[in-house]
């Protein structure tokens, strides 16, 4: 059978992959994508621990399923940012939107 | 239903705040619906309660209802609600009070919206103290109550007049609301703070501020504190304590804010004020003061009695000196509430006598009865205010042909005040004075001049409004009065049917208080 | 029915009469008078029941008619409230009915029901007349209905009610309820007219005179609560309470327990029946109507005074000090206002000192002991006076029909020497009147306040009270002289004015009345001719044997002398015969002898209570107590406090928070805070991914940090 | 007999059999089996999309007042193959700049979101792929995959009309899927489970009896997720000419529109399922699963037609409208259902049958009732805003 | 190697390549697209680990709303259908050794827990997972307050959205 490491290790995995794609691409929504890959990674992490733990205690797919809400929530308003700011600034790249200094 | 039940306490507390919040969201300009809104959302505690009086079992020692939930557990302190007979009669009295005055203020334009909410706050702080069994809440509810009365005396209260204040610093002037605001708040606060100190020391002493606990402790507690012996300690707290609820009484000489407030205050302003949150203080006497401080209360029970006739005497004078309708019905309840003090001093001297029981009878009653006639005679005073736009008594005469049925109603209302037998307000005074006789002969006899001044001042106030020749200025044209409408005779009828009912049979409240009085004491 | 239940049931009719009329029937006046009189049937017919049931019984005082229930829980205990009729107050109830229930028939017609309504008639003013057209064309002024008639029905029966109460009830709190609430009634009935300035000002006269008493009264029921823990009479009246009162000693004037209840009982009885000194509410409580004035002065609440001294008695008797206090009291007042009376031309004032004079035989009867003939006279009194009230509210009304006709409203309807002659316009009402008046007088062996008189002078002579007898033998003797001065002022003669000519017969509404009451006025004597009267061995006087029944010592028979006989029989005729004489030549108030100023004026009395008691009160109200006290001391020391308060924050901002606060730590550390922010501005790029990585190396940096130094055993 | 009841089982075993008796491992065995089982659902399905695609043509005709084909075979059952050989032998053209992965994934896509959905439909009580325990959420998550494949075909286009169109269609499709999912839990919450076969069992009323209105709702909200008319914003000829499939030819248009159909058949299908009790007839279903395939084809067939109808009688809604109809009405509408529907249920599951049947059928009224009616008055109040109060009658007769 | 071993590999495998390429591909459209497969990967463990309703879920908002969102944003804000200039910013090389670090962090913080080796624990017969959750999700005793604040949350993040996006410019269309 497949021992909990895998899962963990594969989670890891996506969950660094996303960390790059956050920290790396110049686009707005792709910076978002990598931050959906980070939210997968954990959510893997959840499934796993619940379903290697106690099965009949569902804290670890109430979890998932929470993170499901937030992470729909940061992507709506994630891309409409995203799109208010192409409206005004007539760019995406996240270089270039750092209005907010000084 | 069953959640309900459970948390039947909670419920009743925390349903006008929770209307309260509702109502954030209505719009403000939609005063019916914010007028209804309220009301209805005010009976639900009382029908609440009327159930809780259906449930509740007169012979159970102790706390009902209890609830405890946790709140300030660093402090061991939790919000710990439970109900005995007096509280009962007491939270009884404030949910009736609320609808009624909430009814009352229909006819208020001016941001319906602030002022029902903040009503509603009211409702949760008064009822919250009735029902605290924790000392820390208790407190908080105490002075949660203030703040919404604050408000509603310096926004809504009567918008003409003048205050001049003298002082050894020099004369100013203010508008008198702010002024009987201002005075009400510091005065309150300033009086409690002692009260915040003693309930300090009582939970950094015990760990905790449960009051069946600290009852049960602290009046045989006997070490020293602080290296200052335990009987001087015991004797600070208790006058912090009973300052503070005398101040609210309002007990003779700390009464002073009271006429300002009352008569500034809006009229559903005035009716909670002097229907239930002077009955705060009285709660706090009994409550806290008396099982907290037996040897204390024993011992200055003279005083008290003292202070208590002065407020008996005093403010039936100053009742009696009044030319103005609302000051004079502000300063009966001095009077009225000296009363229950009167007999609290009583019980307070011989705890445990049936004497003391017949006295706390008295009191407790009172506070109930002086809800209703008080609230009764401050809402006729404002029907009246509000068709002439003043309260000079002189402005008046004979306007008992004009308005039969409203006079009717004030003649009603103005001798269950006066303690005429066959209503309501007598039976209290009776059992006080029964009572408090062979305990206080003196000052009981002293009092009874105050009772005397009780009924020349309610006549004085019926003979400038509704006897005498008729002031043609209210006769005609565009001052001509009005009569009173339905729905100032809905907010009376209830009183009055209560005030009717308990004069001639009232034993069924009375026994609910009887048998918590002598559980208690 | 058992009559228990009918005891409970005698008060509840005039009191649900009252909620009726004051709920649903108020602006029907057939319906309301309906109602009311509807009510004092019932009750008087219960009353009837109720009365001669309670002559069936044998050894009534012994075992009176009781039921209770309990009302206040009073700790482990019930206080019990409950209604008796025992032999006295069977008696009280048969006059009680009676003249209740006249009087509510009186009501009818005295108002002037059926009459049209009034051209300027105002609720709070008596009515002025209402002109009506015949079929001829002229006009005519006739008297108009009043315009507050249900609201008076209403009223009465709230006052029946508070009587009933105070009658059947078996305890001296719901007495003392009944007492109020004809106080209460009182005041509304004497400022019934309330628009007039005199009226309001009598209804709160009478209202704070009476409950001075009442205060005191109530300390007293308080005391006697306290000290043997029931109220209830039959339990209070057994030898070993009335003994346990005796021993107590209240530390007061040296009374004894006992003595100082039944002194602050008593000065309740003496606000209630106007004795002296406070007296003064009665004569003004004739700016009321006359039925009032008859059902304040005869029925009902003057005389529940006396019963409640009468009911107490008992208890009063146990302490000679308070026993001498009530017949000085008594024996004072009776022969004060009899001096009073003779100066007086109001034909209703008369009557009300007359009033006053009367009670105060009953009570200074009581004050040497004589318990059956202060019961007998109360009762005489109440059917003569009643009378003579309803008699002179006829001859009002008669003479303000003249009024109306002539259409001179500058004459008093109520002054004698405007009347004159009116036996022949009035004779029913003069016949009933001049019963009345012989029975005032005592009209030897025909009236029946010869025989309560007679009684009480012969109990004074027998008991060796000579002071007490001849003060009364004396105030007698005035009594049948005024009463002769009012009858032949107003009956007899020429007609003084013209609205004396014009006077007319009332209604049988209200002649009906007079005559059933004089009927009692002869009759009820009778009933109490003492047994051995001339040595005649006549049958036991039915009266004593049946109120002395009430006490557990059955009152002795007094043996019979003739010196109290003769002495009443020459008082008697010898002050009707001079009143006659003199005053059948007197034509006006300057021709009258009498109309002395000290008299005239009541011997200054509201002046000097004036001065002495309400303007000092008022001063002391508006000016010591508010000013003074409140706004001046309380609050000026409150002032205090805000302003200095001020002072202190103003010198704390000015000298610490600005300077030292704001200047010196505030700004400075602003100044270096900015400096610093300035100098590190370029870290913030405005770029996301770096400020992620940074943060990203820094928690790596921080993590591992953590991880080695707090150990790999995490 | 065995044959009868469980014919699937029983061919199943035998093929088992046979391959492990070849000395296959019996892991492998069953997966080839399952495969093979796979396939022949597959193949039917295609055969009878392609009566499926004759049957709409003949509908349509006689909605139109036409024959439909009538020229190949006995009524023209013949054309459907000739269409596809057509389809098949047309030219493949792959637009320049078009993505061309994504192009040829996406028909592929929209073909395989229907077939997976048959995963799931019980065909007889021993008959279904698998009795998942999210049945009734893995039907939305299929529709998902549809989307994505209209979206794909649109983008990878490379052409305007074709982006438009499928931006069109996600729009709707996402917001009705909304809808979709309320009015799906209605028979989850009367079942207690959102396994299908669960659902059809507790069928002993119809649950379209039970709630009406919530069959209703699944109807709309179905159409729309299909993006046939009146919702077919997707296509939408008069204005983007076609639509997200403006640039496919041949065999992948051809897929497009196969998919379409089968998909209206297959909602037709999860109608029945869902509100008609599936394969169940009377008892019938018991006897054998050669009567209950039949009895669930037919009423598949009926819901098809209905959808058809809708199709052939509805005129095209304006895309705002559409958009509003569905947040503004059905949305909230199906929330309120849910929460009625969850409350009689919670209230009167332990009554009598007929009492809980009557009370939820009584219950969509009222709500139904309410709705027409708020509707009328907001229509008017709305026409009153363009138009100006309505005026009497006989005024508006007088000018 | 057991088959579930193997279709974990697979599916790892192929998630990884997915993830891979979601945030090196140059084309928007088409990391869109592999982030689709990469959910579907995702799914797939899921539903390896018996947690059916959090897969279907999982296809449901994800590749039903998220990656259909992802795909209209990237449409909505280009000017041109292909993707100009760098995808990757100039440190992109901190940014890939970060990533590394982080996992050989996360595998080597990892590997020394004695809880890796753990097997998947039995299904107790005749449990329903789904219910299971259900009645977590909306027990008081559980999780119903966080499942309220999440379906608030979404509210506001609905509204927000709406708000953000909303092109003042263009105007109601009602109007």
């Amino acid at each position: 059978m497949i021992p909990l490491s895998w899962y963990l290790i594969f989670a890891a995995g996506l969950f660094s992959l996303g960390l790059f794609g956050v920290l790396a691409r110049r686009n707005a929504v792709a910076i978002l994508l990598g931050v959906e890959l980070m939210l997968n990674a954990v959510n893997i992490n959840l499934a796993a621990f619940w379903r290697y733990g106690n099965v009949t205690d569902m804290t670890g797919q109430v979890f998932a399923i929470i993170v499901f809400a937030v992470a729909a929530a940061e992507v709506a308003v994630g891309l409409a940012l995203v799109i208010s700011v192409y409206r005004s600034r007539n760019t995406v790249v996240a270089d270039e939107i750092d209005m907010l200094k000084w | 239903m069953n959640f309900i039940y459970e948390h039947l306490l909670l419920v009743i507390l925390f349903f006008p705040t929770l209307a309260a919040l509702v109502m954030l969201f209505l719009p403000a300009g939609e005063n019916k619906l914010l007028r209804w809104f309220a009301f209805g959302a005010s009976l639900v505690p009382f029908i609440l309660s009327v159930w809780l009086w259906t449930q509740f079992d007169p012979n159970a020692v102790g706390y009902q209802f209890e609830a405890q939930y946790p709140w300030y557990q660093a402090l061991n302190s939790s919000l710990h609600l439970g109900m005995d007979g007096l509280s009962l009669t007491m939270v009884m009295l404030t949910t009736l009070l609320t609808p009624i005055a909430l009814l009352a203020s229909f006819s208020i334009n001016d941001r319906v919206k602030g002022y029902m909410m903040l009503f509603l706050f009211l409702e949760t702080g008064m009822l919250g103290v009735f029902m605290a069994v924790d000392l820390l809440i208790f407190f908080v509810f105490w002075e949660v109550g203030l703040v919404p009365m604050y408000f509603l005396i310096n926004q809504w209260g009567s918008p003409k007049g003048e205050r001049e204040v003298r002082s050894i610093f020099g004369k100013f002037t203010m508008s008198a609301r702010n002024y009987a605001s201002l005075k009400f708040m510091i005065y309150t606060m300033g009086g409690s703070l002692g009260l915040l100190l003693a309930v300090q020391m009582l939970g950094v002493l015990f760990g905790n501020y449960d009051l069946q606990y600290i009852t049960a402790n602290w009046s045989n507690y006997s070490k020293d504190l602080m290296g200052i012996s335990v009987s001087t300690v015991k004797t600070v707290a208790f006058w912090a304590f009973v300052i503070a609820f005398a101040v609210k009484v309002p007990l003779w000489p700390f009464h002073t804010w009271l006429p300002d407030a009352h008569t500034e205050a809006p009229t559903a302003g005035s009716m909670i004020l002097a229907g239930v949150l002077l009955k705060l203080g009285a709660y706090g006497f009994l409550r806290l003061v008396l099982p907290l401080y037996p040897a204390e209360a024993k011992y200055f029970a003279g005083a008290l009695a003292f202070l208590a006739t002065a407020a008996i005497v005093f403010g039936a004078f100053a009742s009696f000196g009044q030319t103005d309708f609302k000051r004079l019905v502000a300063y009966s309840s001095v009077n009225h509430m000296g009363f229950v003090v009167l007999g609290i001093a009583a019980a307070a001297s011989a705890v445990g006598t049936q004497d003391a029981t017949i006295a706390l009878n008295g009191a407790v009653l009172q506070m109930f009865n002086h809800g209703l006639s008080a609230a009764g005679m401050f809402f006729l005073v404002g029907v009246i205010y509000e068709r002439t736009h003043t309260r000079n008594l002189d402005d008046f005469g004979g306007l008992f042909p004009l308005v039969p049925v409203y006079g009717g109603i004030l003649i009603f209302t103005s001798m269950a005040s006066l303690g005429l037998p066959g209503l309501n307000g007598f039976i209290s005074e009776f059992l006080v004075v029964r009572g408090s006789l062979p305990l206080l002969p003196v000052y009981t006899a002293i009092s009874m001049l105050g009772l005397l001044m009780t009924g020349a001042y309610i006549l004085k106030g019926i003979k400038q409004v509704l006897h005498g020749p008729l002031n043609e200025h209210w006769a005609h044209g565009e001052h001509k009065l009005t009569e009173i409408n339905t729905r100032e005779i809905l907010v009376m009828a209830p009183l009055m049917v209560l005030i009717l009912v308990i004069g001639l049979w009232p034993a069924w409240i009375l026994d609910v208080i009887n048998k918590a009085m002598m559980m208690l004491f | 029915m058992t009559t228990e239940t009918l005891i409970w049931l005698i008060p509840l009719p005039p009191a649900l009469a009252f909620f009726l009329i004051v709920l649903f029937t108020n602006k029907n006046k057939a319906l309301s008078h309906s109602v009311g009189v509807g009510a004092a049937v019932l009750s008087w017919l219960a009353s009837m029941v109720v009365f001669f049931r309670a002559l069936g019984v044998e050894h009534l005082g012994e075992h009176p008619f009781v039921s209770s229930v309990n009302w206040l829980p009073t700790g482990d205990t019930w206080f019990k409230i409950g209604v008796a009729i025992d032999p006295l107050g069977a008696a009280v109830l048969f006059f009680v009915s009676i003249t209740i229930f006249m009087i509510f028939l009186y009501s009818v017609g005295y108002h002037n029901f059926g009459q049209p309504k009034g051209d300027h008639d105002r609720a709070g003013l008596p009515p002025h007349g209402a002109t009506v057209t015949d079929e001829q064309g002229h006009k005519h002024t006739v008297p108009s209905v009043e315009p507050m008639y249900s609201r008076f029905f209403a009223f009465l029966g709230l006052f029946a009610f508070g009587m009933y109460t105070l009658v059947v009830s078996d305890n001296l709190l719901t007495m003392f309820v009944g007492w109020e609430i004809m106080g209460l009634c009182s005041y509304l009935l004497i400022g019934f007219w309330y628009g007039k300035p005199s009226a309001r000002a009598a209804a709160i006269k009478a209202f704070m005179t009476t409950r001075i008493g009442d205060v005191f009264m109530l300390l007293g029921i308080a005391f006697l609560y306290s000290a043997t823990g029931t109220l209830t009479f039959r339990e209070i009246f057994t030898e070993e309470m009335l003994q346990h009162l005796v021993s107590i000693d209240p530390h007061f004037l040296g009374l004894t327990g006992a003595g100082l209840i039944g002194l602050l009982l008593f000065i309740g009885t003496v606000g209630k029946s106007a004795q002296w000194p406070l007296h003064v509410w009665l004569p003004d409580a004739m700016e009321g109507p006359t039925p009032v004035s008859a059902m304040i002065h005869a029925a009902t609440m003057v005389s529940a005074g006396v019963y409640a001294v009468i009911r107490m008695f008992p208890l009063l008797s146990l302490d000679h000090n308070t026993m001498t206090v009530v017949a000085f009291i008594g024996t004072f007042t009776a022969i004060f206002a009899a001096t009073i009376a003779v100066a007086q031309n109001d034909i209703k004032r008369v009557l009300a000192y007359s009033t006053i004079s009367q009670l105060g035989f009953m009570i200074a009867a009581l004050g040497i002991g004589a318990y059956v003939a202060a019961a007998f006279h109360l009762i005489t009194h109440a059917f003569f006076k009643a009378l003579l009230f309803l008699g002179s509210g006829s001859v009002i009304h008669g003479m303000e029909h003249g009024v109306l006709h002539t259409g001179n409203h500058s004459v008093d309807p109520q002054d004698m020497f405007n009347m004159g002659g009116l036996r022949k316009k009035m004779p029913i009402t003069f016949w009933t009147f001049l019963i009345g008046g012989f029975a005032l007088s005592g009209f030897p062996l025909l009236t029946a306040g010869f025989w309560s008189k007679d009684e009480i002078l012969a109990d004074a002579w027998a008991n060796g009270h000579l002071v007490v007898f001849v003060t009364l033998a004396l105030a007698a003797f005035m009594t049948a002289f005024y009463t002769m001065r009012q009858i032949t002022l107003t009956f007899l003669g020429e007609p003084r004015t013209k609205e004396a000519e014009h006077a007319q017969e009332t209604p049988w509404t209200m002649t009906v009345p007079l005559m059933v009451l004089s009927v009692f006025a002869i009759g009820y004597g009778w009933v109490g001719i003492p047994e051995n009267f001339l040595n005649l061995q006549l049958a036991p006087s039915w009266f004593h044997e049946f109120v002395g029944g009430t006490l557990a010592e059955h009152p002795e028979v007094i043996p019979f002398n003739p010196i109290p006989l003769i002495v009443s029989l020459v008082v008697a005729l010898g002050g009707l015969l001079l009143g006659w004489l003199y005053y059948r030549n007197v034509n006006s108030a300057k021709e009258d002898f009498f109309q002395i100023p000290l008299l005239k004026n009541k011997y200054y009395f509201d002046e000097a209570y004036q001065v002495v008691f309400i303007k000092p009160v008022i001063w002391l109200s508006e000016v010591f107590t508010y000013k003074w006290l409140d706004q001046g001391l309380i609050d000026g020391i409150l002032h205090f406090f805000g302003p200095a308060t001020g002072g202190i924050g103003g010198f704390i901002r000015q000298y610490i928070d600005l300077k030292v606060i704001n200047e010196f730590i505030g700004d400075g550390l602003a100044a270096v805070t900015q400096e610093t922010g300035r100098t590190l501005r370029p870290i913030q790029t405005g770029r996301i991914q770096q400020y992620m990585m940074l943060s990203l190396v820094i928690l790596a940096v921080v993590g591992a940090l953590l991880y080695f130094m707090l150990g790999a055993g995490l | 007999m065995d044959f009868l009841k469980d014919p699937l089982k029983l061919a199943a075993d035998w093929l088992i059999g046979l391959m492990t008796g070849w000395g296959m491992p019996e892991g492998v065995a069953a997966g080839v089996a399952a495969f093979l089982g796979i396939f022949v659902l597959i193949a039917i399905l295609m055969v009878i999309d392609i009566f499926l695609v004759w049957l709409e043509r003949k509908v349509v005709a006689r909605f139109q007042d036409r024959i439909g084909p009538n020229r190949l075979g006995p009524f023209g059952l013949i054309q459907p193959f000739a269409d596809i050989i057509k389809l098949l032998i047309k030219e493949d053209i792959t637009p320049a700049n078009a993505d061309k992965v994504v192009y040829n994934l996406a028909p592929m896509l929209s073909m395989m979101s229907v077939l997976i959905l048959w995963a799931i439909i019980p065909l007889a009580p021993s008959m279904l792929g698998v009795d998942l325990n999210v049945a009734a959420l893995y039907i939305i998550a299929t529709g998902a995959i549809g989307t994505l494949s209209i979206i794909m075909a649109g983008w990878s286009s490379n052409n305007k009309f074709a982006l438009l169109g499928a931006f069109r269609q996600v729009a709707v499709m996402v917001s009705f899927e909304i809808p979709m999912v309320a009015s799906l839990l209605i028979p989850t919450v009367l079942a207690g489970s959102m396994g299908m076969n669960a659902i059809i069992e507790k069928q002993d009323i119809w649950f379209f009896i039970l709630s009406p209105l919530g069959a209703l709702i699944f109807l709309i909200a179905a159409i729309a997720e299909l993006g046939r008319a009146p919702f077919d914003m997707g296509e939408a000829e008069s204005e983007l000419i076609s639509g997200y499939n403006v640039e496919y030819s041949g065999m992948k248009f051809g897929m497009f529109y196969a998919g379409e159909l089968l998909h209206a058949f297959t909602f037709g299908g999860f109608w029945g399922i869902l509100f008609f009790g599936g394969y169940r007839f009377f008892g019938l279903e018991q006897v054998s699963p050669f009567l209950s395939i039949p009895i669930l084809l037919f009423k598949a067939v009926i819901g098809y037609w209905i959808i058809m109808w809708v199709k052939y009688t509805m005129m095209r809604i304006r895309i705002d409208h559409m958009l509003a109809f569905n947040w503004k009405f059905l949305t909230p509408l199906s929330f309120a259902l849910l929460i009625v529907t969850a409350l009689v249920h919670a209230l009167a599951k332990d009554a009598a049958l007929w009492v809980y049947g009557l009370s939820m059928f009584l219950s969509n009224l009222v709500l139904g009732w309410i709705v027409v009616e708020f509707l009328r008055r907001y229509s008017r109040a709305e026409r009153e805003k363009v138009e100006g109060p309505a005026r009497p009658a006989m005024e508006a007769a007088g000018h | 190697m057991t088959t579930a071993q193997i279709i974990f590999l697979v599916v790892a495998a192929v998630t990884l390549v997915s993830a891979f390429m979601v945030v090196t591909t140059r084309n928007l459209i088409h990391a869109a697209l592999w982030l689709v497969a990469t959910l579907f990967g995702v799914a797939v463990t899921y539903a390896l680990l018996n947690a059916n309703f959090l897969a279907v879920v999982q296809v449901v908002v994800y590749i039903g709303a998220i990656a259909i969102l992802f795909i209209f944003a990237v449409m909505l804000t280009r000017k041109e259908m292909r993707d100009q200039g760098p995808q990757l910013n100039s440190a992109w090389w901190i940014s890939a050794l970060l990533a590394v670090l982080t996992f050989g962090g996360l595998v080597g913080m990892l590997w020394g827990w004695k809880g890796m080796d753990t097997l998947a624990s039995e299904m107790p017969v005749g449990f329903d997972s789904v219910s299971a959750l259900g009645d977590a999700l909306i027990s008081p005793n559980a999780f119903v307050l966080p499942f309220e604040v999440a379906s608030v949350l979404l509210l506001a993040a609905l509204v927000g959205a709406v708000y953000v996006a909303f092109n003042p410019r263009s105007g109601d269309s009602r109007k």
